[in-house]
């Protein structure tokens, strides 16, 4: 994060790149993600992981074209689209034309419509956006286009995922659908009735709402409701105090049965869940931790934790896309954005985490293995917040939304 | 002719308390009238119900014959009217200049201009320079007023009264707190700047009042018990009576 | 009537809590005419501190030890810091505590980091105590609920029936005239802040683990506090009462009931656009309460001072 | 008000030497403007210079109210991000050819609608000044900014809403698709924008506006309304920040819930401040040096922002007049040509204050990267010097300049102070 030289002067005075031509065969990327502000803790840990996955997967293996090195230039988004938009100018200006970014839809929305234009106006200086978190599904549909690459599932596909596992168990008869009131939310809840009514004819939808994002106080009220209506299954894609309020709530209102979440682990939320959320909180995501599939992900995760002892593998996708694009340099042959992104599509890789990635050619769509996984402290080897407690693999759906549709109507630069 | 104010059985409670208990007074034009009575009494409260900082609670007060009850004090500074305060009351960050300027803006019609620049009226700052002069700030123009002395701060409120060319000026307690020598020069700064105005003043300084006032009005307890010239007032009995006589007597000596 | 039931005590909790916060407040306010942007400060202080000592020897002694810290901070920040700002008037004094809650904040995640804290209830009141068509009440929670109506209690009892109290009461009436009641009056207002700030840190300590302990308690609970204070009325440690239930009440039955607007709408004759993904007006029809469960208190607040400036039981504007 | 005071005399005057000292620091500023992009051409530093114009406009305005007006807005945001989401609006009916209207004059309509939306709300809320109008501005700015999350229709939700300024009609050939006919455009608008605030002060309602700050009471016994005043002054406020929404538009292209909350509410306040509400300049210098701050200082430290409400709390407690009330404090000693007294006693005060700070700022960073740092990566880099921060010797080093310093500098603050009172004295020494 710290940098002996100012990056910003050099640029400001130089007005050009200084650091490009620094050294040629080396690839930097540039991450903007909250470094300061109250998303820090989640931006930080995206950093440390990107970082360790660029030296252990990457440089230490030969690196790129060559025995160049991925770099990874940290900025400080403040996860404000406006300073987005600030920090990616003056990445550009740093002759840095690799873009990663994860933390919130809104700042990927924003960032995918200014490569965009940028690309549009600059078909000097074009720039690749490597997504490596934001699920929202409009960026690989509607908002799609050739510059934008995403690596986690969306919120379409896990929600396809958690139903095909949801639907084998029988005792599911009323499920509750409870978001926060934003795009993601709305994708979550979307997805959900549209999946349940169509997989689940048993079952009933007995709530399905949304609340005010980062506002809610107490989420008791909603806590009551859900018992209220004999829910068995609990359905959310809160993140962050309002993933912790809700959980909390609904389990110290007498709530036995599962909560299905996305984002219900890690930055203090397993350690706080603790006892509390054993075998209650199921997480759907990519990447598997525990049991460790094979030696190399064990090492690699330990590896990571000696070097981090207060960090956890948040978001183990950032391995994959870290390998992928290093794959894509190297077929590409050199730097020029086009064919990297055309290496990038339709490419397969072989996870870390096991299974397959595949790089969906027509929007641009990580295809891969997605999990639903338990909060509990039974087998696991690796544990989140170090509170013994962690995510255990129950069930794996393979190549999740392989043949999910998409609205996506690409044009590729000719 | 009608009179500058008139005031017709004026009431005003606070709560439960009776402060003004039905006043009855006329003021005519060109004269300098006193409002004199005990602490208490409701002197400034039946000021502060002339200019309209508070609303009435009964009765009607007159400006020139025009009902002014329960008008905004800007609306009745419009009318004609103008005040100063017991407790100096000054635009404290702006300079001299700038505080007399803005006594002068509403007179001069600029109302709520945005489109003149009030550096480029050269009218405007004459004048303001002239009041400037008149009550001898001269050169204090471009001072802070927050930081004048007290004497000079007290000339300054008259000044931004007189500003607007009001003529009935309503003065409260002019001279409180000053010296004896600084006393004599506010005296004449008040002759002077109220000149052919009809002027309505509230003082405790019995030298002053005996000196400018052409009739003083006694205030007790919500009710004027006598509104006469001032030899009739030094005179009455019932003055002496409900009035701390002494302090009249005090005057005399 | 079950859920209006356990509605109306989870309601209570919310607005007892609330209450520990704006009695403080609504004190701080009324004696010294500055409004404490930074009292949700030291209601989060009061969290972390009670935290972090209850990771050496438990939750109880941080239930007396973290307050009293909060409020010495507090009188140390009324005496080095409001004091000196008091001169340059109030818009100043507001500025000061703006300033104080956003170092507060920055202060508090350069220690504790950004991370929720896992802050636990404890072991003792971890249990559910009774339930309600199958509503689970938590122990803690009636805790919550003691706790607030004893220090209701404490303060009434100072204020009517203490020295000190009837000269805060004074103050209160007639803030003008505090100055000549002949106490030190510098050492009162340093005490009601002190007072007020380790209200809020109490408060802290026991909404800290059900509410969650994290750097954005105090901004997602500080205006809140404002707007309770301002619809209370200033002044009136009754009017803080009530305000804070009725927000308290507000809050939970807004949330818990899915009114809708399309209901709303159609019942007062309007009929639902054909076109509804693309009309206009879509937004207000898929409107529901719980959406906007949390933005009613700042109506309620702008309502009430366009047509009451002075609040429910205020004696005074504001 | 001590800045611009001599352009006070020059009412009368009108030689030809008076309106060009007049006019004088509107051409300089012209001319700065108009070469700043040839020393600082890249992309991101004409993209940092025109978030700093869009930036000065906003505090500007913001000024109007709490520095003009006395009047403490915790929402003003709320009027800029309207106007700018207007803007939008606009720039997307242009595009899609429903509207003819050249992308130059948008930032006008950013600013009508900032004034619209201004009328409507202070209307009630400027019928008082102090604690109940920041309650109200705060109480609509909460709202404001929760019902963009909700109105999807007109704000986009959390994602915002988007445009592209390139599918405007062209004007003499620019498209504005680079980002140096952005900046030319801005830099147009800034200046424009500031001539007319600056203006605005010196006219009957500007100087009316601060006689109402001051005495409220005062100012109705003298024919003037203090709410009309003050809503004049508010409306004002409110097209000048929708014309810097509208500016906003143009250059980010995108609008989100952010342009309308509390956090841009606060910074705005937090920038005026700092730059000193009391002079003209002030908010421009707050603009830019915030601006700076934030853009430089987060390259280097994580805790910045620490840093920046340390600063701020310090502000209001030590200088009230913030930076350019610092900056004017020493305009009385330089007309009395007295500045000389001052510098050693400041060389004396500020050298260990520096020190001091110094040390404080280190025990910081010693701290946090201890705390935070990877496991065997101890090594940091501190004002050019590497070295471990597990090692004792670094925070003996970091506690002993703060204490040394710190002291050395509160035995010292007398003279200073002495100093100063003496330069600031009539009296020849």
């Amino acid at each position: 994060m710290r940098k002996t030289t100012s990056i910003l002067f050099a640029g400001l005075i130089a007005g050009v790149s200084v650091f490009g031509a620094a050294q040629a065969q080396d690839v930097k990327i540039a991450f903007i993600d909250p470094l300061s502000g109250p998303f820090a803790g989640t931006g930080t840990q995206g950093l440390a992981e990107w970082r360790y996955a660029a030296d252990q997967l990457v440089n230490s293996k030969g690196g790129v074209l060559g025995g160049g090195k991925l770099e990874i230039v940290p900025f400080d988004n403040k996860i404000s689209a406006k300073e987005s938009l600030i920090q990616l100018q003056v990445a550009i200006d740093q002759g840095i034309r690799i873009i990663a970014q994860g933390n919130s839809s809104g700042v990927a929305n924003a960032l995918t419509d200014a490569i965009e234009k940028h690309n549009k106006r600059n078909p000097d200086k074009h720039v690749l956006f490597i997504n490596y978190s934001a699920v929202d599904p409009a960026l690989t549909n509607d908002k799609c286009n050739f510059w934008h690459f995403r690596f986690d599932a969306n919120a379409d596909i896990k929600m396809d995922a958690l139903t095909d596992v949801m639907m084998k168990d029988a005792s599911l008869k009323k499920v509750y659908i409870i978001g926060q009131d934003y795009s993601f939310g709305k994708a979550v809840a979307a997805a959900a009735v549209a999946n349940i009514s169509k997989k689940m004819p048993n079952t009933t939808i007995v709530g399905n709402e949304l609340h005010p994002i980062g506002k809610v106080k107490d989420f008791t009220p909603y806590a009551r409701k859900i018992m209220a209506a004999g829910t068995d299954a609990v359905i959310t894609g809160n993140w962050g105090t309002d993933m912790v309020g809700l959980g909390k709530a609904v389990i110290q209102a007498g709530y036995k049965g599962p909560i299905y979440t996305y984002y219900a682990a890690t930055t203090g939320i397993t350690k706080t869940f603790g006892a509390e959320g054993k075998d209650v909180i199921r997480l759907v995501g990519e990447g598997q931790l525990n049991p460790p599939v094979s030696k190399r992900a064990a090492d690699y995760v330990s590896g990571y934790k000696a070097k981090h002892p207060d960090f956890d593998i948040t978001q183990p996708r950032i391995a994959n896309a870290v390998e992928m694009l290093a794959k894509g340099i190297n077929k590409a042959g050199g730097t020029d954005i086009v064919k990297i992104a055309t290496a990038l599509e339709g490419m397969q890789h072989a996870s870390i985490w096991g299974g397959n990635v595949t790089m969906r050619a027509k929007d641009h769509q990580a295809i891969q293995d997605i999990h639903i996984e338990v909060h509990t402290n039974d087998k696991i080897t690796f544990d989140f917040d170090n509170s013994s407690y962690g995510l255990y693999v129950e069930s794996t759906i393979k190549d999740a939304g392989m043949n999910s549709p998409t609205s996506c109507k690409m044009t590729r630069p000719s | 002719m009608t009179a500058a104010i008139e005031l017709m059985d004026v009431r005003k409670n606070f709560g439960l308390a009776e402060i003004i208990r039905g006043v009855d007074l006329r003021i005519e034009r060109a004269e300098r009238h006193a409002i004199i009575g005990p602490n208490g009494a409701g002197k400034s409260t039946l000021f502060n119900l002339i200019t309209g900082k508070y609303g009435l609670t009964g009765g009607t007060i007159k400006l020139h014959g025009e009902d002014v009850g329960g008008l905004k004090p800007f609306e009745i500074s419009r009318r004609g009217l103008s005040r100063s305060f017991q407790i100096t009351n000054i635009f404290a960050n702006m300079t001299v200049f700038e505080n007399l300027r803005c006594g002068l803006l509403w007179s001069m019609g600029y109302k709520y201009s945005f489109w003149t620049l009030v550096d480029r009226q050269s009218r405007l700052t004459e004048r303001a320079e002239e009041l400037l002069e008149q009550i001898n700030l001269g050169d204090r123009r471009d001072t802070i007023a927050g930081v004048l002395t007290y004497a000079e701060q007290r000339a300054l409120e008259i000044g931004i009264t007189i500003a607007g060319g009001a003529d009935v000026i309503m003065l409260d307690e002019p001279t409180a707190g000053m010296s004896h020598s600084e006393t004599a020069a506010m005296v004449q700064l008040i002759r002077k700047v109220t000149e052919g105005k009809t002027l309505v003043m509230v003082e405790h300084d019995m030298g002053v009042i005996f000196d400018v006032a052409d009739r003083i009005s006694v205030l007790v307890y919500g009710e004027i018990i006598e509104s006469d010239t001032p030899e009739v007032v030094r005179a009455s009995a019932k003055v002496k009576e409900a009035y701390l006589g002494s302090s009249l007597d005090e005057a005399d000596a | 009537m079950e859920l209006v039931i356990i509605n109306l005590l989870d309601g209570l909790v919310m607005g007892l809590l609330l209450f520990m916060l704006s009695s403080g407040l609504t004190l701080i306010f009324s004696m010294m005419g500055v409004l404490n942007f930074a009292h949700a400060s030291f209601y989060m202080l009061g969290a972390y501190f009670g935290y972090q000592i209850s990771q050496y020897v438990g939750f109880w002694p941080g239930l007396i030890i973290a307050p009293v810290l909060v409020g010495c901070g507090g009188a140390l920040i009324e005496r080095y810091g409001l004091r000196r700002v008091h001169k340059f008037g109030h818009v100043p004094e507001l500025i000061f505590t703006f300033g104080l809650a956003l170092l507060i904040e920055e202060v508090v995640q350069f220690i504790w980091g950004k991370s929720q804290m896992a802050y636990d209830e404890p072991a003792v009141l971890n249990f559910a105590l009774f339930s309600i068509g199958g509503n689970e009440f938590p122990a803690y929670k009636v805790f919550m609920i003691f706790i607030a109506v004893g220090i209701f209690l404490v303060l009434l009892y100072i204020l009517t029936r203490t020295r000190v109290g009837l000269v805060i009461q004074a103050a209160l009436s007639y803030p003008d005239t505090v100055q000549n009641l002949g106490h030190n009056v510098p050492l009162v207002f340093m005490g009601v802040f002190g007072v007020g700030t380790a209200l809020a840190g109490l408060a802290g300590v026991i909404a800290g683990p059900s509410l969650g302990t994290f750097p954005g308690m105090a901004f997602l609970l500080g205006s809140i506090v404002f707007v309770t204070i301002v619809v209370g009325g200033l002044g009136s440690l009754w009017g803080a009462l009530l305000a804070s239930l009725l927000i308290g009440w507000l809050l939970t039955f807004a949330a818990s009931y899915n009114v809708h607007m399309s209901d709303v709408l159609t019942a007062i004759g309007f009929t639902p656009p054909e076109d509804m993904a693309e009309h206009f007006l879509r937004d207000l029809w898929t409107l529901t309460m719980p959406q906007i469960g949390p933005i009613l208190p700042y109506i309620l607040m702008v309502l009430i001072l366009i047509v009451r400036p002075r609040g429910l039981m205020g004696k005074r504007e504001v | 008000m001590t800045a611009i005071k001599s352009t006070d005399r020059a009412a009368a005057a009108t030689s030809g030497s008076a309106v060009l000292k007049r006019f004088a620091p509107w051409i300089i500023a012209a001319l700065f403007l108009l070469f700043l992009p040839v020393i600082f051409a890249s992309g991101s530093a004409l993209t940092i210079m025109n978030q700093m114009a869009i930036t000065i406009v906003f505090a500007l305005a913001y000024n109007m109210l709490l520095g003009q007006g006395g009047m403490l807005s915790f929402g003003h945001a709320v009027y800029m991000g309207l106007g700018g989401f207007f803007c939008v609006h606009l720039m997307n009916m242009v595009a899609a050819e429903e509207w003819f209207l050249p992308i130059p004059l948008l930032p006008l309509f950013g600013g009508i609608f900032g004034l619209a939306f201004a009328m409507v709300i202070g209307f009630f809320s400027t019928r008082r000044a102090g604690t109940v109008f920041a309650m109200i501005s705060l109480g609509i700015g909460e709202l404001i900014a929760a019902c963009s999350i909700i109105i999807v229709v007109f704000f986009g939700g959390e994602e915002g809403i988007s445009g592209d300024r390139t599918m405007g009609p062209e004007i003499f050939g620019l498209d504005f698709g680079s980002q140096i006919e952005v900046y030319y455009l801005t830099a147009a608008w800034l200046l424009v924008s500031a001539a007319a605030m600056y203006f605005y002060s010196r006219t009957p309602i500007g100087r009316l506006a601060n006689a109402v700050r001051d005495n409220e009471e005062r100012a109705e016994f003298l024919g003037y309304s203090q709410r009309y005043v003050r809503l004049i002054s508010f409306c004002a406020s409110g097209f000048f920040a929708g014309i810097a929404g509208g500016l906003f538009a143009i250059n980010f292209e995108i609008l989100t819930e952010e342009n309308l909350n509390l956090v841009t509410s606060g910074t705005i306040l937090l920038i005026t401040f700092l730059g000193g509400v009391g002079f003209f300049i002030g908010p421009i210098i707050g603009a830019i040096f915030f601006t700076l701050l934030q853009t430089v200082l987060s390259l280097y430290t994580e805790i910045w922002q620490l840093y920046v409400g340390a600063l701020f709390v310090l502000t209001v407690m030590f200088f009230p007049g913030g930076m350019s009330g610092l900056l004017f404090m020493h305009v009385r000693p330089y007309q009395l040509g007295k500045l000389n007294i001052l510098f050693l006693p400041y060389l004396k005060t500020f050298l260990p204050a520096t020190a001091a700070i110094l040390g404080g700022v280190g025990f910081l960073e010693i701290a946090f990267h201890a705390k935070n740092a990877s496991v065997g990566d101890q090594m940091m880099t501190l004002f050019w010097l590497t070295f471990d921060s597990h090692g004792l010797i670094p925070w003996l080093v970091c506690v002993l300049l703060a204490i040394v310093g710190g002291y050395l500098a509160c035995r010292m603050a007398p003279l200073l102070r002495d100093a100063w009172d003496e330069a600031n004295s009539l009296v020849a020494n």
